[in-house]
């Protein structure tokens, strides 16, 4: 894993345990966003790119493959893009792509477009999960059915799918946000981070991994004073900022791992008096931080292509469903010019390390 | 007296009950020639299951807007009784059985709590309820927070979603349909039934005919409070997740379903027949449409449009009538007919 | 007893002097004391919560809310509701947004221009239905709060527009302030103080009030009815479309959920702040005091560090407490007013 | 100045007037006279633009006119007091009385202040010190029948329009409001006085037209007319005829009423009724009968007192326990109180025995069916069907639904308020028959009534009430005329 950026040398690091997204992290639907459209777009990891080119044979796939994204609401930008990449999939494989989803981010309505699905005979069903067991059940029958199971960004317990597309190990977004705050305030100061909703579980389990990365002797010079929830709301979030620089005069910086909460963080500092002067890093899509990045208030963030993610899990399925792997530990799949990717353990793929978007690259992104 | 009976019959087959039904059996009809899959039991399975908790809540609804009411807390209800359930089982030694009790008690007194701000204190039920919708689903939050209480006994949460032996049928069903025929036979065929008609009417006049209003009405928030705890209970386990938003938007679903019914939101109009009907008629349409890969947008705009329409239509019908009548009478150039003098004079 | 004793009459006059005045202020009199123990008790926790930046963020926090509560205020005067106020604001905003997108550099006024005439066309939509097919309020803006999403999200169908898609100039509106006073709560103080004044001391407005507190009386006395709770609708959708505006202009990111379930922080705002779903009392005052304690209660809580999972209970409980005081005061105000003149005969 | 020819209305089946004539002249009081439900009402709506009627003319100064709404009447310079005052209980007495014409200030503002004055001005020509600044609610009917004259006063109006409008005041302000009527009158305004008071009529008119059954029978000036002359007229037919009391053995007491107190509305109200016979509750509207009995009755509640029925004391604001022990009341407002418009006659006549009807706690439709045809049989209900809604009956008719309602609990103690109010010649009648049956089978019988002829041909005896205090018991020898009307209207202490 060597990284595109400074950002990911600690990453590849530890078994996924279940996790979800950060930016899809809520249930309110405002997500990351990309001004329409897939972007095929700037890849990532560059050994991800290097090893595609060549061994990414379609052949191996059967076609007219019936492949179905189900994520978590439909509507939400992040979704559009990452079911976009996996549109760009399907075609290559030349299966059939289908997006349909709830119009809200819930289980129950999850349930019943499962149920859908399964009656008409997908082959692959990609799904987001809104709550990891409370679509199990639906999954399991569709199972039966004879669909393959692909989560991709949320993952579900991991008896219900076949293959878990990760976009990142938790610990690796924890590293990579502790790395860009402590390189911000120069390792030392009081710091708070602002979530996204108290109940989501992949945002919870990066703040626990965060805290314990904030035990390590190098970060001893770092305080984490507070985590405040914007409940993956604009207009919260924004507020919480405000509570946070009233709360803590002497805040010297903020991380939020919800695309969300930086963007209205991002935008509260621009035009305060703390701009420049309390700093601000988490993850973000480089659509909706770029003038903020331009404009100084913020110096770094990451995040994956969610177009990637989308991507691979297509090829997963397609793979499930051609019967090249079954979702144990260590086969591995080609997933076009993503190139080879190995199963990990508990069906888990990992898609890579996070990309840090700085002044310098943040140009190259669009999404 | 022929041409009278003529209307009234007439009237009464045109009821908006009968309607609903009718509309139910074409959307039926034209979804299993059209739309793949639809007819199939697993479908009607699928669907069933789907639609317990909107139907299960709906039917104390009908008996709660027909007293010329509303409860619009009922899903944070459900919220706060899945929550409840979850902290019970994951943070005590409880029994699961005691639990599901204590759930419904809860239920019960949550919609006590509702009918003690509406009844004794006179104050507006839209108004008390979206405040106890605010409230009920905080306190969700409050006792479960961001947890997911998942780890129920998998014979509690397949059991929820079990099917009647050799079917494809959820055996929920049964239970359900002897509730519809218990409210059914409460609101239609009981003193208690023709109470709730009179005060949806007229609350003096059913004062004046000694009945109870407030304590009727009491019981009624009673009863929707237990029975959308019991809808919290089965949504527990059949999603076999304990969550502090379980439910959330349900409202305005059973909502819309009681008045597609063709339940007057004024009180006093509307049967369960219509009701059961006008749930299943959004049900099955969604279902259709989902199936027919009809877009997510599109669904929600249909479902407010059907609820225009349900109100739209029997206004609609009432004023054709009237205009009808009205030229008519015109046409017929009413013969004045001291009628009274046939009073001895 | 003397012959022809002529009837009592009262010495009280003094006494009763402009009650429905005092009525008024305690109320609003009673939000103002909340609103300050509430600043006070946070600032003593915080000193900074009182400094301008974080005066201003209030207030702009307040000024979207401020104005949808106006709107709803029109409409609950006039017994009526409007729900589907959050629909059209998210209708708006995305509208805004796409037209910038199209026309990047189109002039600001064209943007509020558009923004007002579709959300005065919702609104029209609303007050067609409501007021010309005489059907309820509830079940139409219900119907509609699905329709106007439903267009929203297939009109977007995933999309957002971010801040670097819109002018400066535009975004600029949502941060900038005069003489300290940010502009969109100027903006909000304007329409409060227009909307405060027409229904005061204009005749349309007091016909409003008229209308809520008895339609037939209102009929009986020459108001056309219909046509002014027509105009409270367009009214209410004209405002939520400046609203959507305000939306575009703050908060720079905009997809098709913005604005989704205001609708019960809206009426909440109102019902706090005085205005009576049953219609016929309430001002405009009252309702954006209500948006403005909402909005500190939200603030407040996380600088005193609350738990984020109260606030949403907290909220509920205020609008229990408000409908209830509302309900305590009427009562104190219609004994007061028994008893002064013991009998006309 | 304003004339109607031949005007027809019909609301649905029933006609409520067929064939009307009136003229007015200015600078003449016209008096319209008729019993309950002779149309009186319908014509001043149609004359208020809030109905138009089916046929005839209508011609102000000689033009045709069509007024489609009460708006185009004011501006056609028609003023209306509503026989039930129609006032904004949230907005204040000043606004309600210039609702829809406020005076403008600058910028067409509201101007406050001149509206209070004017206000003050109207109440001082009317002698009564309301405060302008008050809400509505919570004003007595007298004061809001005030509000309601002010308000018309206010129009300077070429036609004055008052449907019953004294109806609710007392002797001091009647003379006021006649004081003003004159002065309008001399100024030559046109006005057109309703009231059931033939002393008022004949002291203010100059005119009189009589209606019976919808249709117009006689306008005569008031000089060639008496009031023995006037009632003929309206009632066609001799008055004595109508009330057919028959003595019956009285039995034991089974009402007991002790020192029965409602603070601000009725004080210490006792009495006895047995067995057997009508006793007649008297007084003027709004001296508290109605209120009695209603606390009787538990539809509201009392601050003190007792209620006893066949020596059992009964529980205070609670109707099913009233019912369960033998007490049924008929409601003075049938609209409101006694019947539930929308339901059909049968669910209305058997709502009152839906438990007795019951079998198992299961209602069959049958037994209901069985006896709602029973009851309308008896009671002679003309109705298309038992299932048609009782709204569409005629008033006399629903008037019947609503006894039937009420008598097939066999109750031991019938109350009836206003028994025959808005119903016609016939039924009415029959009503009093029935009445008279029915204490003749042993039931007591508490009749309220403001109809002084019913009072005094149906009571074995009168209790007259006066501003909420039971002033006098009249037997029914004694009983006439004058020594009720003196009762009622204060001019007698509390007798033996
Ligand atoms: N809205 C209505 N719908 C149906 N029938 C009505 C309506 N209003 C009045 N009626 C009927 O029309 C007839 C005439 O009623 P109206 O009110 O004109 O009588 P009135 O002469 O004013 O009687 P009163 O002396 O009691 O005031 C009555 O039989 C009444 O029941
Ligand atoms: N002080 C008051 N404040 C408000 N309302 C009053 C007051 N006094 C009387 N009323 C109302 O006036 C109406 C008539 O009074 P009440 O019923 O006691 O008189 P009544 O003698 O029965 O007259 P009626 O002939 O109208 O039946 C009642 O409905 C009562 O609510
Ligand atoms: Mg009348
Ligand atoms: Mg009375």
């Amino acid at each position: 894993d060597s990284g595109s950026s400074a950002s990911s040398g600690s990453g590849g690091s530890a078994a996924a345990a279940p996790a979800g997204s950060a930016a899809a992290s809520t249930d309110t639907g405002s997500s990351a966003a990309s001004s329409g459209g897939s972007s095929a777009a700037a890849s990532t990891g560059s050994d991800a790119s290097g090893s595609a080119a060549a061994g990414g044979t379609t052949a191996d796939y059967k076609t007219g493959l019936k492949i179905a994204f189900l994520p978590k609401q439909v509507n939400n930008p992040y979704f559009t893009v990452a079911d976009g990449g996996g549109k760009a999939a399907v075609a290559e494989l030349k299966g059939t792509y289908k997006e349909t989803g709830p119009s809200d981010a819930s289980a129950s309505s999850q349930v019943s477009y499962i149920n859908t699905l399964s009656q008409q005979g997908e082959n692959v069903i990609a799904t987001s999960a809104n709550d990891p067991n409370a679509i199990c059940g639906a999954l399991k029958q569709a199972k039966s059915a004879g669909a393959k199971i692909v989560t991709y960004d949320s993952d579900t317990t991991p008896s219900c799918r076949d293959v878990f597309i990760n976009q990142a190990t938790p610990q690796g977004l924890a590293d990579v946000e502790i790395k860009m705050m402590s390189d911000e305030i120069g390792g030392k100061g009081k710091i708070a981070i602002l979530s996204a909703t108290p109940n989501a579980t992949n945002q919870n389990a990066w703040i626990a991994l965060m805290k314990a990365d904030l035990k390590k002797p190098e970060n001893s010079g770092m305080q984490l004073v507070t985590v405040a929830y914007g409940n993956d709301d604009d207009q919260t979030s924004f507020q919480k900022t405000q509570g946070l620089l009233q709360s803590y005069p002497d805040l010297k910086g903020i991380i939020s791992p919800t695309t969300v909460g930086i963007a209205a963080a991002a935008r509260y500092l621009s035009g305060s008096k703390y701009k420049g002067k309390v700093q601000l890093t988490g993850l973000g899509t480089p659509n909706q931080m770029r003038q903020f990045v331009k404009d100084g208030t913020v110096k770094e963030f990451a995040l994956w292509d969610p177009a990637q993610l989308g991507y691979l899990a297509a090829y997963a399925g397609a793979a499930l469903a051609s019967g090249t792997i079954t979702g144990k530990q260590g086969e591995s799949f080609s997933a076009g010019k993503l190139g080879s990717r190995t199963i990990g353990a508990d069906g888990v793929v990992i898609l890579g390390p996070p990309t840090v978007f700085q002044a310098s690259n943040i140009d190259q992104f669009k999404f | 007296m022929a041409p009278d009976r003529t209307g009234t019959l007439r009237r009464s087959l045109l009821t908006w009950d009968v309607a609903v039904v009718v509309v139910l059996a074409v959307v039926i009809a034209v979804a299993s020639g059209s739309v793949d899959s639809f007819a199939s039991q697993r479908n009607w399975g699928f669907l069933l299951l789907d639609l317990v908790p909107i139907a299960l809540i709906a039917l104390p609804m009908t008996l709660v807007v027909i007293t010329g009411e509303i409860d619009l807390s009922v899903a944070s209800t459900l919220g706060l009784v899945s929550a409840a359930a979850g902290k019970m089982w994951a943070d005590t030694t409880l029994p699961l059985t005691l639990i599901v009790v204590l759930c419904v008690l809860l239920g019960a007194l949550l919609g006590a709590v509702n009918g003690v701000f509406v009844t004794r204190f006179g104050l507006p039920s839209l108004a008390v309820t979206i405040g106890t919708l605010a409230l009920y689903r905080g306190l969700a939050f409050v006792v479960l927070g961001d947890r997911a209480v998942a780890d129920f006994p998998t014979g509690w949460t397949d059991g929820a979603v079990g099917f009647l032996p050799g079917t494809r049928i959820p055996w929920v069903v049964l239970p359900l349909l002897a509730l519809v025929l218990v409210f059914a036979l409460v609101l239609h065929a009981t003193p208690v039934g023709r109470a709730l008609y009179a005060m949806g009417n007229s609350t003096d006049a059913a004062t004046f005919a000694g009945i109870d209003v407030a304590r009727t009405k009491m019981w009624l928030y009673v009863v929707i409070g237990a029975v959308s705890g019991v809808a919290g209970v089965f949504w527990t386990f059949r999603y076999a997740s304990a969550r502090a938003d379980n439910g959330n938007g349900l409202e305005l679903q059973v909502v819309a379903g009681v008045l597609l019914g063709g339940v007057s939101i004024f009180g006093g109009r509307g049967g369960l027949l219509g009701v059961v009907a006008g749930v299943l008629l959004l049900g099955t349409l969604r279902n259709a449409l989902q199936l027919d890969n009809v877009s997510a947008d599109a669904l929600t705009v249909v479902t407010g449009g059907l609820l225009i329409v349900s109100v739209l239509l029997p206004n609609a019908a009432a004023w054709l009538r009237s205009t009808t009548a009205q030229r008519s009478r015109r046409a017929g150039a009413n013969p004045v007919t001291p009628a009274s003098s046939a009073n001895p004079a | 007893m003397s012959l022809s004793a002529p009837p009592a009459l009262p010495a009280t006059v003094s006494k009763q002097d402009s009650l429905l005045h005092r009525a008024f202020v305690a109320r609003e009199l009673g939000i103002v004391v909340a609103l300050v123990a509430l600043l006070a008790v946070t600032t003593a926790k915080n000193s900074r919560f009182l400094e301008t930046q974080s005066i201003q963020d209030l207030l702009l926090g307040a000024s979207i809310l401020v104005i949808l509560a106006i709107g709803q205020t029109c409409v609950v005067i006039t017994k009526n509701v409007d729900l589907s106020v959050g629909s059209v604001l998210g209708l708006v905003a995305f509208a805004v947004g796409k037209f910038f997108v199209t026309w990047p550099h189109a002039n600001l006024l064209v943007a509020l221009v558009i923004g007002l005439g579709m959300g005065l066309a919702c609104g029209v939509v609303n007050g067609a239905l409501i007021a010309v097919a005489k059907v309820p309020a509830l079940v139409i803006t219900l119907g509609t709060l699905y329709v106007f999403r439903g267009l929203d999200y297939s009109w977007a169908s995933g999309q957002q527009i971010n801040a670097a898609d819109m002018p400066a100039s535009f975004l600029r509106l949502g941060t900038r302030t005069l003489l300290g006073v940010p502009v969109l709560a100027i903006v909000a103080v304007v329409v409060l103080v227009a909307a405060g004044i027409v229904l005061r001391s204009y005749r349309s407005g007091r016909e409003l009030y008229a209308i809520g507190s008895d339609a037939t009386a209102a009929r009986l006395s020459g108001i056309p009815v219909s046509r002014r709770v027509f105009a409270a609708f367009a009214v209410s959708g004209a405002l939520a479309g400046l609203a959507g505006v305000m939306y575009a202009a703050r908060f720079g990111t905009i997809d098709a959920s913005a604005g989704n379930g205001i609708e019960l922080q809206v009426v909440a705002a109102a019902v706090v702040g005085g205005v009576a779903i049953v219609g016929g009392s309430g001002s405009v005052w009252g309702a954006a005091l209500g948006a403005l304690l909402l909005t500190t209660i939200g603030s407040s809580l996380s600088v005193l560090q609350i738990t984020p999972f109260w606030q949403q209970a907290i909220n509920g409980a205020l609008i229990l407490a408000a409908i209830g005081l509302d309900r305590l005061l009427a009562l104190r105000l219609a004994s007061s007013l028994r008893g002064g003149r013991p009998h006309g005969a | 100045m304003l004339s109607l020819e031949g005007v027809t209305k019909s609301y649905g089946a029933v006609a409520a007037l067929r064939g009307v004539d009136l003229d007015l002249y200015p600078g003449e009081a016209h008096a319209l006279v008729g019993e309950n439900g002779a149309g009186k009402s319908t014509l001043v709506k149609i004359l208020a633009g809030v109905h138009e009627p089916d046929g005839g003319s209508f011609r102000i100064a000689g033009q045709p006119v069509r007024l489609a709404s009460p708006a185009a009447a004011r501006d056609a310079g028609i003023a209306v007091i509503y026989q039930e005052p129609t006032l904004f209980p949230d907005l204040s007495v000043a606004e309600n009385i210039f609702m829809g014409r406020q005076p403008l200030a600058g910028l067409r503002r509201i101007d406050k202040a001149r509206m209070r004055e004017e206000s003050r001005a109207l109440f001082a020509r009317l002698g009564v010190p309301l405060d302008p600044d008050r809400p509505a609610r919570g004003l007595s009917i007298a004061d809001q029948q005030l509000v309601e004259i002010a308000k018309a006063m206010s129009l300077d109006a070429r036609v004055l329009v008052m449907d019953e409008p004294t109806a609710a005041l007392s002797g001091v302000e009647v003379e006021r409001l006649f004081a003003v009527a004159r002065s309008l009158r001399d100024s030559g305004a046109a006005v057109l006085f309703i009231s059931h008071r033939f002393d008022e009529v004949f002291s203010l008119c100059q005119r009189i037209t009589v209606m019976r059954d919808g249709a117009w029978v006689s306008s005569d000036a008031t000089s060639e007319l008496t009031v023995e002359a006037v009632v003929r007229r309206m009632v066609g037919r001799d008055v004595s005829t109508l009330f057919p009391k028959q003595d019956t053995e009285v039995r034991d007491t089974v009402l007991e009423v002790r020192g029965l107190t409602r603070r601000g509305v009725f004080e210490d109200v006792s009495f006895d009724v047995r067995g057997g016979e009508i006793v007649a509750l008297a007084g003027l509207v709004g001296a508290g009968r109605s209120e009695v009995v209603r606390a009787v009755f538990g539809v509201d509640r009392y601050d003190d007192g007792e209620v006893r029925v066949g020596g059992q004391p009964l529980p205070g604001a609670n109707p099913g326990a009233a019912m369960a022990a033998g007490l049924a009341l008929v409601p003075e407002d049938r609209r409101q109180q006694g019947l539930v418009m929308e339901l059909s006659v049968e669910r209305n006549m058997t709502l009152t025995r839906r438990w007795g009807l019951s079998r198992a706690g299961l209602l069959t439709g049958g037994a209901e069916r069985r006896t709602a045809a029973d009851w309308a049989k008896r009671l002679q209900v003309k109705t298309s069907a038992l299932t048609a809604p009782v709204s569409t009956l005629s008033g006399g008719n629903q008037q019947k639904v609503v006894l039937a309602k009420w008598l097939s609990t066999d109750p031991k103690v019938l109350i009836v308020d206003e028994p025959t109010r808005g119903i016609d010649v016939g039924t009415k009648a029959e009503v009093h028959r029935l009445l008279s049956q029915l204490a003749g089978e042993g039931m007591a019988v508490v009749m309220v009534s403001s109809e002084l002829p019913e009072v005094l041909g149906m009571a074995d005896r009168v209790l007259v009430m006066h501003e909420g205090r039971l002033v006098d018991e009249i037997q029914r020898d004694r009983a006439d005329e004058e020594s009720v009307m003196l009762a009622a209207t204060g001019q007698k202490g509390v007798s033996a």
